[in-house]
């Protein structure tokens, strides 16, 4: 087949581990956004306890993802140059002003939580309207999809196949993440009760995200060869796909079909969340990874993706 | 086809007529910067010197862009010109780097006999010591005559190099040098 | 350019750059003018726009052969073949344009019948003497008149008439003999034989285009013969969008052969004395070089001009105007016979000035070595080059070499000003941008310097060795005080100088036509007569360019002539050969030549006027004669004894070749020079171990130092490479990219191999296979961001006998995968023992008669 | 009035004057000095730092009268999409498209994101990562640069990780009625600068002239290329097929899979929140 010297037509991206964290992070934030909701305004003190744990959280996350991104831009004031413009037709812009907003919900919710804790002056709280929390939640699902179709609407021939699975994967592993991150906190704090509802959720959120990484490599062709093959591939199989969801998916159905001991089964939940967490990072690593190999085949960026 | 008009903002004539929010948000908001706004070529309005492409015979005229402090701005081919018509080859458009370049040597570079390095001499001092060395090398070895014949010449100083430089360069030196008597005198332009 | 000279008369392009957008054939052939010559290929490109074809002859398909309409193949070195081949088709299906050739050239004069041609003696001509190596040219003349006028006949049916002589000296270069020498297949080479003749006569011009593809060769001289006599027998000579191309390399390398920096030539093409022609005084002087016929009848008044611009008034006519000050000539003091003088120790003292001998001269060891026994070595330039560090180079001992060495920082274009005369003879002065950076000073600085300085020195002397020193008039402080001050002299004045002026007023006089042989005026360069016409004109300065020749344009030599011996594009009558290529005729009603340009003829000379054998200068010549350089006023098709090597061309092999001549039985130049030296070792003729051709050129994104420190360029093309055919890389297991040595007997070098489809083998004869092998000569070892060895180190010196020039692009070598092994440090012994060296003597100490010839 | 390129691979003669003169007039560094063995292609392909650059395309067929050769060479340059991927993808509103048509990286205003550079179809637009000078940074030696130009670029560059880097069309020189460097230095006039509609036109005949001379002349870019791009403010007339030339046959907007994508990860989030909602607020959640 003719090309230019087997040399690449595309560039692919610079993007390194702050990235691939920015990703990760974002994909938490969104996560901990849903669970927050769903702990909402619930009389049990578990959902209270859950509430608060993940209120915090994702406050603390929307505090640090910015500093990291400005650890890829270089300069603070460079962040900045976002916020001069709102530019629809960029999900890069959009994603900054969801993580603006996000973070502004995330912080309001918090301060919510610290006024009713009494750390803060009661007259805070007001800070924060009832319709911060499905606020949040909304803008935490754009937080944990956005990147998905940030990725995916390029010119990255493996990136533009997975514009149906890339984004909706990438909403399950955010879920996944913030639900393992949840149960892990949830454990530290004693707050074990949750931790069933959160396991089943994360699940859930792994079976979706299986089955839509499966649909993707039976529909997306060759482009996605450096995802599913080679060094990224062996990597996404071992953490993601095999250590990321199925040993924690069977090792929470354990968990949720056999009584074990207290500290037996506090060290399965770890055990479990941790890997999830692992895997939802080697997910967002192995996108990257695989679309700076894809941008060095020109033979699959000649004919590019609808 | 491309629109005739390009909607572009923040430029100053279409300042007064949008609000910043509308400029700002938008499917694709197109703000001009400050630095846009004033963006200019460095070379409009400096002074254009005309000069002649140094590398090979073709003759490109080019135009040297010089500001009001006397530092080169840029250089390009002279559109007036029916040789080249201000276009240049890759070389002719590197001129520039030529003259403007960290690697020349600008300074008298001196390395005495058997010795392992450069040292930098004060020009004055160089003159002084080569013309010296001229004068001890011609008197050394002239010959004026040879066989009964006339020579005037010496054959103990070579001279190489001409085509680089210009015409007034090449007399001057041709000149010197056959007073001197030297007579092994050479350039590129050997047929 | 003794090739186009002894045609023509004059040794420059015929032709004015933008002219050859009006040819309908350009053949260009020992070019690469695409890569060249770029920004002038542009009216190439805009001939073929409108309809020209374009054909490229060379030994590699290059970026010129990518846009040409005809590509062919050659062997390197045997474009006499290939044109004598065309000579050949053009002569045996009568396709030469038989008006201009019988009145234009010199096809009907009668050679003596003591001439005996090649055909005869198997590749030799008549004359040879075996014991000094060399012709006695007496038997290659023309018949006379009694008055002392040429022996005519003008309907060519002389059997020794020169067109009939030619016919039978080209016979034997058939298709298949083209085929046979050249690797050139038929179809090709019959192709390009009739696309030249079908687009030359009447109605339509071909131009051929050269450079030092031609030149570097020992046979380099004959090669531009060839095509002289070609474009003679087309009728293109003269005639807008015809002529010959010369495209000459450096930006001043026609002003510097105008005024000239080369040991054998005074300004404007006047002979240096020379103690081997008895040339002791001037009226000698005068009496050799002064022609009956012809412009050069005015020779005294141009050498007395010079002498007069030279030692002002201590020239008088009672001293022969000081001409015994100038140094007489012993042998030949070229480059190549200097650089062994210097090995051998003889050279004490060495200015190199914006030249890289040390890495783009050919044996640059030996250049190395012999630079090592200076006692000292001036430098010019701008950047640190391989010359001046030569006491650095690999396998080099910087603790034995005792050369003072002095690099003097050069002022660039753009910090000085002053003029350079491009390849079709425009002088364009450039204006001074920018003061020179650091302690940077122009050349013109230096030289006004050094003789300041030495006159300074000399000033008590009263040895009669040092009067020229004194007497040579030295001022040229600038008009302008600032300029004064900084000592930087007037560029200006000394174009005033070469222009000439009278000597009782100091006004400067309008062309050549003023000069005296009385002493009554001065000029440094006689053809440059006319660019400052008065105090106030610098044409070299004008910048109007009209659409047309733009006289208003720059300068061109002579008289502002643009297309050279352009009397030849009227018929003889003077009417234009045709409307379409109407370019200078005779106005009947105003008796004047007029058209597009300055026509080069006498203004008001009716072409009726006829010959007159009793007159003086061109005075000789009939109204319908164009060249009036030469003696009889025609192109001169067969070539009496102005060329040391031939008549009229004959194929030999390079000195170093692949094959023995299928032509003759001579294999080489029998005039070549030689030297055989343990430091100059050749390839045998024919040499098994060296299979390979070699040839060597420049690309387009390099030149040498002046773009070795230019990152833009230097990534360009980064590294010294070589080129060679897929076939030849198979065989010998060579991967694109990787590195080869390439080596010859004389030394080796590396590069890295760019295998390509656009090299490919020569078939010739049966089934032999000849695989070519290219190497850019851009690069060099120790300077630069783009570097590699230089072919130099592979190249031993060899010398055409007219010119002096070095064979570089046709020889043999042998090429192996993987890196050359490092050189050691060591001493370096001296090639010719002191025992055998003469103390003194022509020759012996500059190698002439010390080399061996051929 | 948008103004564009027209670059003809039939005129160009490969002599990489537009790289050059780009180079001298944007100040830009070399991007290194590796011999790459292809052909006479030492720079490789367009980057932050060289915004002019020239393929080389070697072809070798055999007819019956033995090898043919040919060399085809084209300038390659930014296209000046229509609809330019860079451009939407750009979260600064850095890149932006001027009063000549033209898309422009403003130094001042791009954080380095990166993003434009993969939204490139034509794999165009790079950062531009370091500046430096000398031995320690040879492979960005910008030798030619005086010092205080030199330190301005380093502050816009080193300092800040980096600023998108690509072709202009020379908008500073066009500001003041200048032609691009690249146009101006061309010696065949392969590249050729002017206003867009014109030089379609010409484009058009220059095809027809070529095919009636038997030249097998296609333009790229001179109409919509497909993808949703649009036409290209800067076209070519090729002689082979655009992958000979490392140009995409069909390139794709980026931003027109936004929708599909937005509506992907919605269907996530919405399936994931309803599950969630009947683990945690459902009936067996609650209980």
């Amino acid at each position: 087949m003719k090309s230019y010297y087997d040399r690449p037509l595309l560039k692919g991206p610079h993007w390194g581990s702050n990235v691939v964290t920015y990703l990760f992070l974002g994909g938490i934030m969104g996560g901990l956004g849903l669970i927050s909701l769903l702990a909402d305004d619930r009389p049990e003190p578990e959902m209270k306890k859950l509430r608060k744990a993940t209120r915090y959280t994702a406050f603390a996350l929307a505090a640090i993802n910015p500093p990291i991104l400005i650890s890829h831009l270089g300069r603070p004031e460079r962040f900045f140059n976002m916020l001069r413009i709102v530019k629809f037709k960029s999900p890069m812009s959009l994603g900054v002003w969801g993580l603006v907003l996000y973070s502004g919900a995330a912080g309001a919710n918090a301060v919510r939580e610290l006024a009713d804790d009494g750390i803060v002056p009661k007259m805070l709280r007001y800070i924060a309207p009832s319709a911060t929390v499905p606020i949040q939640a909304l803008l935490g699902a754009f937080m944990a999809g956005y990147t998905g179709v940030l990725i995916s609407a390029t010119a990255i021939p493996f990136w533009a196949t997975g514009k149906r699975h890339i984004p909706a994967f990438s909403v399950c592993s955010g879920a996944a993440s913030a639900s393992a991150l949840a149960t892990l906190l949830s454990t530290l704090q004693g707050n074990h009760d949750v931790i069933p509802r959160l396991e089943r959720l994360e699940m859930a959120a792994s079976a979706l995200e299986v089955a839509l990484i499966a649909d993707f490599r039976r529909r997306g062709g060759a482009a996605t060869a450096p995802f599913f093959e080679g060094r990224v591939g062996t990597r996404l199989r071992d953490f993601t796909i095999l250590g990321g969801i199925v040993v924690p998916f069977a090792l929470n159905a354990i968990g949720g079909a056999f009584k074990l001991p207290k500290s037996l089964d506090a060290l399965r939940s770890i055990a479990a969340s941790t890997l999830t967490l692992v895997g939802g990072y080697v997910l967002r690593e192995s996108l990257i990874e695989a679309g700076k190999l894809s941008a060095n085949d020109p033979h699959v960026a000649f004919r590019q993706p609808s | 086809m491309a629109k005739t008009t390009i909607d572009i903002t923040g430029l100053a004539t279409d300042r007064s007529t949008r609000s910043i929010l509308n400029e700002r948000i938008g499917e694709l908001p197109n703000v001009a910067s400050q630095r846009t706004q004033h963006l200019r070529a460095r070379i409009d309005g400096a002074k254009a010197v005309t000069s002649v492409c140094p590398y090979c015979a073709v003759g490109c005229s080019t135009l040297a862009y010089v500001d009001d402090s006397g530092k080169l701005l840029d250089v390009e081919g002279n559109p007036d010109s029916p040789i080249n018509a201000g276009h240049l080859c890759p070389k002719g458009s590197a001129i520039f780097g030529m003259t403007i370049n960290d690697r020349r040597w600008t300074t008298v570079h001196y390395r005495a006999p058997y010795a392992t390095h450069w040292e930098e001499k004060p020009l004055a001092w160089a003159l002084e010591r080569i013309a010296a060395r001229v004068k001890e090398t011609r008197d050394a070895t002239f010959v004026r005559e040879h066989d009964g014949k006339r020579l005037n010449h010496t054959l103990g100083i070579a001279s190489l190099g001409g085509a680089t430089f210009g015409i007034e360069e090449n007399y001057l030196l041709g000149k010197l040098m056959h007073s001197l008597g030297v007579v092994a005198i050479e350039n590129q332009a050997r047929i | 350019m003794p090739g186009l000279g002894t045609s023509f008369g004059r040794g420059g392009a015929t032709v004015w750059l933008p002219d050859l957008e009006n040819a309908d054939c350009i053949l260009i052939q020992g070019s690469n003018f695409a890569e060249a010559h770029p920004v002038a290929f542009r009216f190439v490109m805009k001939a073929k726009e409108r309809g020209a074809t374009i054909i490229h002859v060379d030994p590699r398909f290059t970026r010129t052969s990518a846009v040409a309409d005809l590509y062919a193949p050659i062997r390197s070195g045997t474009d006499i073949a290939f044109l004598g081949g065309i000579i050949n088709y053009v002569l045996s299906n009568e396709r030469y344009f038989r008006d201009y050739v019988a009145a234009y050239t010199n096809a009907g004069s009668i050679v003596s019948d003591n001439f005996v041609d090649t055909e005869d003696l198997d590749g030799m001509f008549s004359g040879w003497n075996a014991e000094t190596n060399s012709y006695d040219t007496s038997s290659w003349s023309f018949e006379r008149n009694e008055d002392g006028s040429l022996r005519r006949d003008v309907s060519l049916q002389h059997p020794r008439c020169v067109l009939n002589v030619l016919r039978r000296h080209f016979s034997r270069y058939t298709p298949e003999m083209v085929e046979r020498v050249c690797g050139t297949p038929q179809h090709l080479f019959l192709k390009i034989a009739e696309l030249l003749a079908s687009n030359s006569g009447r109605e339509r011009t071909s131009a051929f285009a050269y450079a030092v593809g031609w030149t570097q060769h020992t046979t380099g001289v004959q090669f531009v013969r060839t095509a002289a006599i070609l474009q003679l027998l087309l009728g293109n000579i003269g005639r807008p969008g015809g002529g010959i191309m010369a495209l000459r390399g450096h930006a001043d390398i026609q002003g510097a052969t105008d005024v000239p920096t080369l040991y054998d030539l005074l300004p404007g093409y006047l002979p240096m004395p020379s103690a081997l022609r008895d040339e002791q005084t001037l009226t000698r002087y005068l009496e050799k070089n002064t022609k009956k016929t012809g412009w050069w009848a005015n020779t005294p008044k141009y050498v007395v001009s010079l002498l007069k611009a030279f030692y002002g008034d201590a020239a008088r006519a009672e001293n022969e105007f000081c001409y015994a000050y100038l140094p007489q000539l012993v042998g030949d003091h070229s480059v190549l016979p200097t650089t062994f003088a210097m090995k051998d120790g003889s050279v004490k003292g060495y200015f190199v000035i914006g030249q890289n001998p040390g890495a783009s001269g050919q044996n640059a060891e030996l250049v190395s070595s012999a630079m090592e026994r200076l006692d000292w070595l001036v430098n010019i330039d701008f950047f640190d080059n391989e010359t001046v560090s030569f006491w650095k180079r690999e396998g080099a001992d910087a603790t034995t070499i005792g050369t003072e060495v002095f690099f003097l920082p050069g002022a660039t274009v753009l910090e000085k000003e002053g003029t350079m005369t491009q390849t079709s003879r425009v002088l364009q002065w450039h204006d001074r941008a920018i003061e020179p950076l650091g302690d940077a000073k122009s050349d013109l600085w230096y030289f006004y310097d050094l003789g300041k300085r030495l006159k300074a020195l000399y000033a008590d002397s009263q040895d009669p060795k040092d009067r020229p020193i004194l007497d040579m008039t030295w001022n040229y402080d600038h008009e302008d005080e600032r300029e004064r001050a900084s000592g930087e002299p007037s560029a200006l004045r000394v174009l005033h100088e070469i222009n000439g002026f009278t000597v009782a007023d100091g006004r400067q006089v309008a062309g050549f036509a003023d000069l005296a042989d009385d002493g009554s005026t001065a000029s440094g360069c006689w053809i440059y007569s006319g660019v400052c016409p008065d105090a106030t004109t610098n044409r070299a300065r004008g910048r109007i360019a009209d659409g047309t020749s733009s006289p208003g344009w720059g300068w061109a030599w002579p008289a502002n002539r643009r297309t050279l011996y352009n009397r030849a594009s009227a018929d003889p009558a003077g009417n234009p050969w045709s409307e379409r290529k109407k370019y200078i005729w005779w106005d009947a009603q105003r008796r004047e030549w007029t058209g597009d340009d300055v026509p080069d003829f006498p203004k008001g000379k009716d072409p009726a006027t006829p010959a007159r054998a009793d007159a003086i200068g061109i005075d000789a010549h009939s109204g319908a004669d164009p060249f009036i350089m030469n003696l009889d006023g025609r192109g001169q098709l067969f070539v009496a004894g102005a060329l040391v090597d031939a008549p009229l061309p004959a194929h030999y092999e390079p000195l170093q070749s692949v094959i023995e001549n299928p032509l003759y039985g001579q294999q080489s130049n029998p005039l070549l020079r030689e030297w055989k030296r343990d430091d100059n070792r050749y390839n045998r003729a024919v040499d098994p171990d060296f299979p390979y051709v070699l040839t060597t050129y420049r690309i387009t994104e390099m030149s040498g130092i002046m773009t070795r420190y230019i990152p833009w360029l230097a990534e360009l093309q980064p590294e010294a490479f070589c080129e060679i055919d897929p076939e030849l890389a198979v065989e010998k297991g060579i991967a694109n990219g990787s590195y080869v040595t390439i080596s010859t007997a004389l030394g080796e070098m590396e590069a890295r191999a760019l295998v390509s489809g656009r090299m490919q083998p020569l078939r010739i004869g049966k089934g032999q296979r000849i695989h070519q092998i290219g190497i850019p000569y851009n690069y060099g070892r120790m300077v630069g961001f783009a570097r590699g060895d230089s072919p130099g180190g592979l190249i031993a010196l060899s010398m055409d006998p007219n010119v002096s020039i070095h064979e570089a692009k046709s020889l043999t070598c042998a090429i192996r995968p993987g890196r050359r092994a490092a050189r050691i440090a060591g001493s370096i012994e001296a090639a010719v023992p002191d025992a055998q060296r003469h103390e003194y003597g022509a020759g012996a100490a500059h190698g002439v008669d010390a080399g061996e010839r051929r | 009035m948008a103004t564009g390129f027209f670059t003809d691979s039939t005129l160009c003669i490969g002599c990489k004057a537009c790289e050059v003169a780009c180079k001298q007039w944007n100040e830009l560094p070399s991007d290194g000095f590796e011999f790459t063995g292809n052909s006479y292609d030492n720079t490789s392909q367009l980057s932050g730092t060289t915004w002019r650059h020239v393929d080389f395309v070697e072809r070798e067929s055999v007819d019956a009268e033995g090898i043919a050769t040919s060399w085809s060479m084209l300038s390659d340059v930014c296209k000046h999409c229509t609809h330019a991927g860079c451009l939407e993808a750009c979260p600064t509103g850095a890149i932006i498209r001027n009063e000549f048509g033209s898309v422009f990286v403003q130094p001042d205003i791009c954080n380095g994101c990166g993003y434009c550079v993969v939204s490139c179809p034509f794999g165009v637009i790079d950062l531009i990562e370091a500046v430096g000078r000398g031995d320690d940074a040879a492979k960005y030696s910008v030798a030619t640069l005086h010092d205080d130009r030199l330190n301005e670029r380093k502050t816009a560059v080193q300092a800040t990780g980096g600023v998108a880097g690509k072709c202009t069309l020379c908008y500073d020189r066009q500001r003041v009625g200048m032609v691009p460097a690249c146009a101006k230095a061309c010696p065949t006039e392969s590249i050729q600068f002017g206003e867009i509609d014109d030089l379609r036109e010409r484009a058009k005949r220059r095809v027809e002239t070529l095919q009636a001379r038997g030249v097998d002349a296609r333009l790229y870019g001179a109409d919509d290329v497909g993808g949703g791009i649009g036409a290209l403010n800067a076209f070519f007339l090729l002689t082979d097929s655009p992958e000979a030339y490392n140009l995409p046959a069909e390139p794709v907007l980026p931003s027109t899979r936004q929708a599909m994508g937005y509506a992907a990860a919605a269907f996530a989030a919405l399936t994931l929140a309803t599950i969630g909602w009947a683990i945690f607020r459902g009936e067996g959640g609650a209980a």
